[in-house]
């Protein structure tokens, strides 16, 4: 599954994307695993209420599934217009 | 309706001009355009980061929400990522319709959902270094008026 | 603040273009344009009437209230009388300001106003004959809003 | 006094402006002798919720005093924008 991260997400994990092979059926335990690797996605993911995630593009939350998902991405509340 | 996501500058004149012309069923075209503010202690440079492979998918939803909410004739979005300078136009919306209330709650409504639904994220430099614009707790306020009619 | 009276057209676009430009302490623009729409049967002209000593001093004065109620940057209102045909832009208002709410809402509280109570008066000749457009319920309606906040 | 005319009532009275010398107090003794004058003035001001006047180029009311106005214009309901 690829996993994508962005604007400060991104600049704490230190990569823009990496493939990540997981057995998580939800979100927040793909998060869980990520946090146990190493300090930096510690960082990243330390308060998950300041995070928004999507699940193949769509914006979704921590409990959603990742059955079958393709591509899974972190970033902080967005800022256009 | 048209999405446009790009670096490059729009021109707001020809745009909105292109959008508005000839249009005999049209009574009502509302157009918004959001420019770069300058800040304190100035402004080096606004750099706009977006999710490439969301951010056309999600501008097109929220139009095509507007359109099914509101009687409109044509939807035009255009969002600029990349790096501008204060003043420079980062996007713009326009709305067609028969009457002037549906062309302005449809552009409010675009307004509202592309600031805290549309994948873009905005890091300012100025002379007191570098930082991610924070979302507005207004600006997530917002969009409960469409959520929760009055 | 810019309030034009005028017979002969505008252009939208360099019009636009002028007023967004540049405005680096401005983020949000908004534009109204009314454009003469078509009717059943076809439009074959519209005549719009005003009242040449007052119009100017009661758009000056909308837009006036306006800058008092919301703040803004600028005010651009350009509206038309003479001849028109289906299609042809009758009027823009613009607004800028530092937030889009402010520039919204104001461009809206502008179009009421214009809407009731701007001296001009349209007569639309078709097909059928030529007849005065008469006022709407829901544009004077419209106007209590600003003077009954929720 | 300069009394003027639009649209509508502007074409029922056949002009858009005359002088007319008047002790009327209000506007709405002004519109009662006109109406006395002629069928055309009958005919433009037999419903006055349908009419609107403005005193000296701002808006007012029927009950307005006509103290010292030099202006004084009938029309219907505005239909700008």
């Amino acid at each position: 599954m690829d996993v994508l991260y962005f604007a400060w997400v991104r600049e704490r994990i230190g990569i823009p994307k990496e493939k990540v092979t997981t057995e998580a059926a939800t979100v927040a335990e793909l998060v869980a695993e990520l946090k146990a690797r190493e300090d930096r996605y510690e960082a990243a993911f330390s308060d998950l209420s300041a995070l928004r995630v999507a699940v193949d593009q769509e914006l979704t939350d921590f409990d959603a599934p990742l059955a079958g998902a393709r591509e899974v991405a972190f970033f902080p509340p967005m800022t256009g217009g | 309706m048209r999405i446009s996501v790009q670096e490059a500058p729009f021109d707001l004149g020809k745009e909105t001009q292109a959008f508005a012309e000839g249009r005999k069923d049209m009574g009502a075209i509302v157009t918004f355009t959001g420019v770069v503010r300058d800040v304190e202690g100035g402004l080096a440079q606004m750099e706009i980061e977006h999710y490439p492979g969301m951010t056309q998918k999600a501008l097109e939803a929220i139009a095509s929400e507007a359109t099914e909410r509101w009687s409109l004739g044509d939807v035009l979005v255009i969002h600029r990522y990349g790096r501008l300078q204060a003043g420079e136009m980062i996007m713009m919306v326009a709305t067609a319709s028969r009457h002037r209330k549906d062309a302005f709650e449809a552009a409010e409504f675009l307004m509202d959902y592309l600031k805290s639904r549309a994948p873009f994220w905005k890091k300012e430099t100025t002379g007191a270094g570098t930082g991610w614009v924070a979302a507005r707790d207004e600006d997530e306020d917002a969009l409960d008026r469409w959520t929760n009619p009055a």
